[in-house]
């Protein structure tokens, strides 16, 4: 079953056209293509229109209709600036920084599945990997905090380093819970075992009654991991001007910018693919009517996995747009005394339903 | 300043201050003037100025007079007579309700006024700011430096022979 | 730990509370408050949804008392320097020559029917100066100077926020000024002067001859 | 830019559409920093507040002055400041903009005159694009200066000064004011 | 000479709930970072310069420089006449100039002795206590944005400008009015004034709950703020803080009814102080409650003026206004209730000249500000910035 439905992949990475591998550049460049309209275009311009329609604003209307092409001037402006980089940095660090950053959140790009055939890697340890390497971004950030040589930029760095180091247990513990599960860490594994006729109910989310549970500690975890508010206490703009990239300018800011926005749909993936059934259809069989057939293909995989995406995404930005910004030490609290206790007794529970009841 | 004397019937305020002003007769004699009963600000003055401190610290804790509220602390260019001096206007918050003004002058050039900035934390930085408008020396103030002006600026801006300094770190200074 | 258990509720029920209120303003963007002025009936009449305007498309009417650009009609103007002595910062500059005899029915009438006693070659306001504060308008007698509605007038050079309203130019001020002092060796008592007493502090102004 | 002035010669039709493009991409997304000096810079706030909405234009405000491109001097600076703003000036990354908003920064204001502690004009220190005046500006104002901003960022060409922009522009003369007054009245007549 | 006892200072760095606070361990020694925060940072509200000494994330020391916003308004009292001082008034807090106004109007009308017709008065009341709505709008949006939530900033500063355009309409300025004239106002009330106040009034109760469920409710708001920048009153009143800052700290001080003043006293108004339920008293929740619950209390206010004020035809609002403004020698000292506390102006007249001879201006951010030092002793940086917004300072009227 697992190879069978590779074979779009495997018949790709075949693929060869005058002697060169054009197949697997296409596998690259799937997943490319869509992170380049995403974070280029939509990530941004839909976060500014989404804050702006909270806020009774208009958001961006002059650049393009409906300002679409906004992020697309954004990005070519930053290119033009000059690239400034501080006499009394630590060039080595400054430079390295947003390079890190940005390959530590693009690199969990390639074990996502975006549908049946479509997958960079299916690492059987790909869950692992995916969380293991969206938390390079820790590198990223330290260097570029500490390469500033600017007193904020290492107040954001140090504190976005506790912070992301912290939450990654009850994240960890979170997603341990799906894991336990589904009894795999293979991701494209996740989706094959919430797949069924009945749509949303083979999800996870709905397999195990106490399963919204890591769902939600994973979810705010996840807003941690990526410096989302409530938790952007690394960039809080009020009180460390901007955080670790104060001292960034054009292109490499640029680079910061996209990481943050492709770290957010990493995540959102992830919590998609452990709790909602990655890139099946939600859409149960009723009957005549099979609703769930229907809507399950390799395209309609794509579609409903980066639509759950946005989902989430579209929940994180509507917390960011309606609440205040925790304290450093209130994050600690919330991670260590509320989320990590809560993230164990979800753990023991969903143990016991699996060995006992299920 | 000359005091205007209007025969109107003395507002409660005047009376209070009357009051008060007995009060720190008894206790300090000479050292205060007379009350100036005036209906929009009574107010009387320290003579002796040394005293000022010890005026103030009485002011504040003796029980019939509690204020410890401090208004306002105003300098002022005396330019005829010589002199600068302050004006506090002072208030008994929460106790008594009755309000006074308090003048201290000191010399023109290098004079002192004990500072009361223990007395009433307001008076801490309206001290530096008279200080920093019309240059007299505050005695005994916890951090006395300019506070509006920068550290490096000539002259005090409110006297009334002020000029102003042409130019500033290499700025012009006037239009 | 009940605190603990109620800290924990009661922050789920604020954020969801929040949450909801920017929901429903998410969906009610679809609404748009118009651009009715103030003084128009139906100010109020859309309290929810978007409030932007697209201001160089769309904008309120600025009120009729409105203060913004400060605007001399010169042709009403009687040169009397009296917004000039007014002004507090000092934005408007005056000069002034008095009107020889046979020249007042060229210098002519203000529209309220006054007859004008002064030439104004020089009524510069620097409007990058002025502050807007209405002081200047309130006392100006003809009311010919007043500040208009338009507020969006913004430069590249400093220089051309000097506005100028002198009604001569430099070579009739000249001439203006050489017919005075002619008028003024045949005719050796000055009359006394049409308007109030300036004040001693009074400018650069060479009116008070 | 200098490289570029000195190799590529005016008025190339490749080195125009490039600009062209380049130029919209910068006047498409001017990121002001966020440097509020007094009362305009509450007028500042108002206009990047949901009623008159900079965002619209993809202006939004910066707080590190080393991703924004255009600083808008909002307010009057005092000769304790006039360091810090040319500081600051000098942190943003070229190509930079300035923009004086209101009477203060324009020539001292209100303080013109007695304010022996404000500096006289914003354009002593740092070299200013836009003179936006107002006590304080209008958000109108303040969006019609931005305009005139991109007006300016138009004219702009690899090869040329900012000067020459600016004479280019008189010459080509076209008047946001008009343009504004335009299209409301086109929205009028509709 | 006894000194002022230290110990009574004491208890302003102590918070009731001790288990918030860090404690630095001495055994993990760290050194001491000099951070600078201003004259440009976002949350210092212009241009206030902070110099903190801290030790990791904690404030050891505050120290705050000013005069980056020193416009010489003393200077320019001394030179100008009295009614060209107003427009500079305006400019010292900007955020409130009808207040400002009024209070300076109050002083001088207090040397000329004149009296002020009754619908002046009220006209007077109504323009300011919308001006205090309208700065306490700010007041509480930045504080919002200080402490990161962005959306209650915008939701503010869109009510604000409802204000706005009612108070252009009424004066012909947006921020900075020049409307109340010392012994009037510059214009009547415009026609239709009263419905459509009414009609914001009605507009305004529904978002001020909303502001209020959105921000204040928020349980991480609370949290921000409960217990941070503790102030008892017996040391806020030492230190002089006055307006919101003092009725934070639970002292019922409010010079509307303390100096009762213009028509307030003929209004039924109550003080606004925390009730200690849903905020320690004198913290920054407090100081924060009672600005929202005095935009409740000027809303009633702005409505009780509107009934109660008289309907003259044909009204000369500056039928009261002498010709030449030249007090007798004297000196005065006039306040009003700002919406950050006491603005009061101690003017001199020496009877001669149209211009005063010194005019000095008791800020109240000035003064809220002076505690500042104290107050940030041993806070996170965070709280830092949560307390300088809870103060609400407008530079242009700290620096002058």
């Amino acid at each position: 079953m697992n190879a069978s439905l590779n074979t779009w992949s495997d018949a790709l990475s075949e693929l060869y056209l005058f002697g060169l591998p054009i197949g697997l550049v296409i596998i690259a460049a799937v997943p490319l293509v869509f992170i380049a309209l995403y974070a280029l275009t939509y990530g941004v311009y839909g976060e500014r229109k989404i804050s702006a329609f909270m806020q009774d604003r208009l958001g961006p209307m002059e650049v393009g209709k409906w300002g679409i092409l906004q992020t697309l001037a954004d990005i070519l402006k930053l290119l033009q600036k000059e690239d400034i980089v501080n006499k009394s940095a630590d060039k080595f660090l400054f430079v390295i920084g947003p390079g890190v950053l940005f390959v530590g959140s693009f690199l969990a790009f390639a074990v996502l599945p975006f549908g049946p055939a479509f997958i960079g890697a299916d690492l059987n340890v790909g869950l692992f990997y995916a969380i293991g390497i969206v938390a390079l971004e820790v590198v990223g950030i330290l260097a570029a905090g500490w390469g500033s040589n600017n007193k904020w930029a290492l107040y954001g760095a140090i504190r976005s380093v506790a912070q992301i180091v912290s939450y990654e247990i009850p994240a960890a513990i979170a997603i341990l819970c799906g894991a336990m599960m589904a009894g795999t860490l293979s991701m494209q594994q996740f989706n094959l075992l919430q797949q069924g006729e009945y749509g949303f109910i083979h999800f996870f989310l709905f397999q195990n009654p106490i399963a919204w549970l890591p769902f939600i500690i994973y979810f705010i975890a996840s807003l941690a991991e990526t410096n989302r508010a409530p938790f952007d206490i690394p960039e809080a703009e009020s009180e460390l001007v901007a955080g670790y990239f104060t001292e960034y300018t054009g292109m490499k800011f640029a680079v910061i910018f996209l990481a943050e926005y492709g770290s957010m749909f990493m995540v959102s993936a992830i919590i998609s693919i452990v709790f909602l059934g990655g890139w099946n259809s939600p859409l149960p069989n009723i009957g005549p009517l099979a609703l769930n057939d229907w809507t399950t293909g390799p395209v309609w995989g794509a579609f409903w996995i980066v639509m759950k995406g946005f989902f989430f995404i579209f929940i994180q930005m509507w917390l960011r747009w309606t609440l205040p910004r925790l304290r450093v030490d209130q994050l600690m609290h919330l991670c260590w005394k509320v989320l990590t206790p809560f993230a164990f007794v979800a753990f023991v529970l969903i143990a016991v339903w699996e060995i006992y009841v299920k | 300043m000359e005091d205007t004397q209007e025969n109107m019937p003395q507002s409660s305020e005047v009376i209070a201050a009357g009051k008060v002003w007995h009060v720190l007769r008894e206790k300090f004699g000479d050292a205060i003037s007379e009350l100036d009963e005036n209906p929009f600000m009574p107010f009387f003055e320290v003579r002796q100025t040394e005293r000022w401190r010890e005026i103030a610290l009485y002011m504040r804790d003796s029980a019939s007079l509690r204020f410890n509220y401090m208004a306002c602390l105003s300098g002022v260019d005396y330019p005829e007579e010589e002199m600068l001096g302050i004006v506090c206007n002072l208030e008994s918050l929460g106790h008594h309700g009755h309000k006074i003004a308090v003048k201290v002058k000191c010399d023109r050039n290098g004079g002192t006024i004990p500072s009361v900035a223990k007395v009433w934390k307001t008076a801490e930085w309206h001290e530096r700011e008279a200080f920093d408008m019309y240059g007299m020396i505050f005695s005994g103030h916890p951090d006395p430096r300019r506070i509006l002006c920068p550290e490096d600026w000539e002259g005090y801006p409110l006297r009334k022979d002020y000029q102003v300094q042409e130019t500033y770190h290499g700025i012009k200074v006037p239009n | 730990m009940s605190e603990y258990f109620r800290d924990i509720g009661s922050g789920i029920t604020t954020i969801l509370t929040g949450m909801g209120i920017t929901l429903r303003h998410f969906f009610n963007a679809v609404k748009r408050k118009g651009d009715a002025g103030i003084d128009e009936d139906n100010y109020f009449s859309q309290v929810d949804g978007l409030v932007t305007l697209q201001y160089p498309r769309e904008a309120i009417p600025t009120p009729e008392i409105g203060r913004y650009r400060l605007y001399n009609d010169i042709d009403d103007c009687i040169g009397c320097n009296q917004c000039a002595r007014a002004c507090p910062i000092d934005c408007i500059a005056i000069e002034t020559i008095k009107v020889t005899k046979d020249d007042l029915a060229v210098c002519g009438k203000t529209s309220g029917g006054q007859q004008k006693r002064f030439w104004v070659p020089v009524f510069d306001i620097d409007v990058a100066q002025c502050m807007t504060c209405g002081i200047c308008s309130a006392v100006c007698p003809t009311e010919c100077l007043y500040h208009t509605q338009v507020s969006d007038f913004s430069e590249f050079s400093r220089d051309n926020l000097i506005y100028h309203f002198g009604n001569l130019t430099k070579l009739e001020a000249e001439s203006k000024r050489k017919k005075l002092e002619e008028e003024k060796k045949s005719a050796p008592a000055p009359k006394p002067k049409p308007k109030p007493k300036p004040a001693p502090e009074a400018g650069s102004d060479k009116d008070s001859m | 830019m200098g490289l570029l002035d000195a190799n590529i010669s005016k008025h190339n039709v490749l080195v125009t559409s490039v600009d062209n493009v380049l130029n919209w991409a910068r006047l498409s997304s001017l990121w002001p920093m966020g440097f509020g000096l007094a009362c305009c810079a509450i007028e500042m706030m108002a206009t990047n507040a949901s009623n008159y909405d900079l965002e619209r234009f993809g202006i939004f405000p910066r707080s590190s002055p080393r991703q924004s491109d255009l600083m808008i001097v909002a307010g009057t600076v005092t000769m304790k400041m006039a360091e810090r703003v040319v500081r600051l000036y000098e942190q943003m990354p070229e190509p930079r903009y300035v923009l004086s908003m209101g009477s203060c920064s324009n020539c001292g204001g209100p303080y013109w005159k007695h304010g022996y502690h404000v500096l006289k004009g914003v354009d002593r220190i740092i070299p200013v694009d836009v003179y936006v005046p107002g006590c304080p500006p209008r958000p109108e104002s303040l969006i019609g200066g931005l305009l005139k901003i991109q007006e300016l960022v138009r004219m702009e060409q690899i090869g040329i000064s900012r000067a020459e922009a600016l004479k280019k522009l008189q010459e080509k003369s076209i008047d946001p004011g008009q343009l504004i007054q335009d299209a409301r009245q086109g929205v009028e007549a509709s | 000479m006894q000194e002022l006892e230290k110990a009574e200072y004491s208890s302003v760095r102590v918070t009731p709930k001790g288990e918030d606070r860090v404690i630095i361990e001495k055994d993990l020694s760290s050194e001491e970072m000099i951070l600078n925060m201003g004259p440009q940072h976002p949350s210092t509200h212009g241009v206030l310069r902070l110099e903190c000494k801290t030790d990791g994330e904690v404030v050891i020391e505050a120290e705050p420089y000013l005069g980056y916003l020193h416009r010489c308004f003393e200077k320019h009292a001394e030179m100008v006449d009295y009614p060209g001082v107003v427009p500079f008034v305006d400019r010292m807090d900007y955020l409130a100039s009808m207040n400002n106004d009024f209070a300076f109007c109050i002083a001088v009308e207090k040397l000329l002795d004149i009296e002020i017709p009754r619908r002046v008065e009220f006209i007077r009341v109504i323009v300011s206590e919308l001006n205090r709505i309208a700065s306490h709008l700010v007041a509480i949006g930045t504080y919002a944005i200080d402490l990161g939530a962005f959306t209650p900033f915008l939701f503010c500063f869109r009510d604000r400008e409802h204000i706005l355009n009612l108070l252009e309409w009424t004066s012909g300025a947006r921020m900075l009015y020049n409307y109340i004239l010392i012994g009037g106002v510059a214009y009547d009330l415009p026609q239709g004034f009263k419905k459509r106040t009414l009609e914001f009034v009605k507009y305004f109760r529904p978002k001020a709950l909303e502001l209020q469920k959105l921000l204040t409710e928020n349980e991480i708001f609370v949290k921000r703020t409960k217990g941070i920048g503790m102030m008892p009153a017996e040391v806020a009143i030492n230190y002089g803080w006055s307006g919101p800052m003092l009725r934070g700290s639970g002292v019922d001080w409010d010079l509307r009814k303390e100096d009762a003043y213009s028509i307030y006293p003929e209004l039924d108004f109550k003080v606004c102080v925390p009730d200690g339920k849903s905020s320690d008293i004198g913290d920054s929740l407090s100081r924060h409650l009672v600005r929202a619950m005095e935009m409740e209390q000027s809303l009633d206010i702005v409505e009780q003026c509107l009934e109660m004020m008289p309907e003259e035809e044909g009204f000369d609002p500056k039928a009261a206004i002498p010709k030449r403004i030249r007090p007798k020698a004297g000196e005065v000292y006039g306040r009003a209730e700002n919406p950050r506390g006491e603005l009061g102006f101690y003017i001199q007249s020496d009877g001669k000249s149209t211009k005063p001879l010194r005019c000095k201006a008791r800020s109240s951010c000035f003064v809220n500000l002076s505690a500042m030092k104290e107050l940030s002793l041993g806070q996170l940086i965070p709280d830092l910035v949560a307390i300088i917004g809870s103060i609400d300072i407008v530079l242009g009227e700290v620096d002058r």
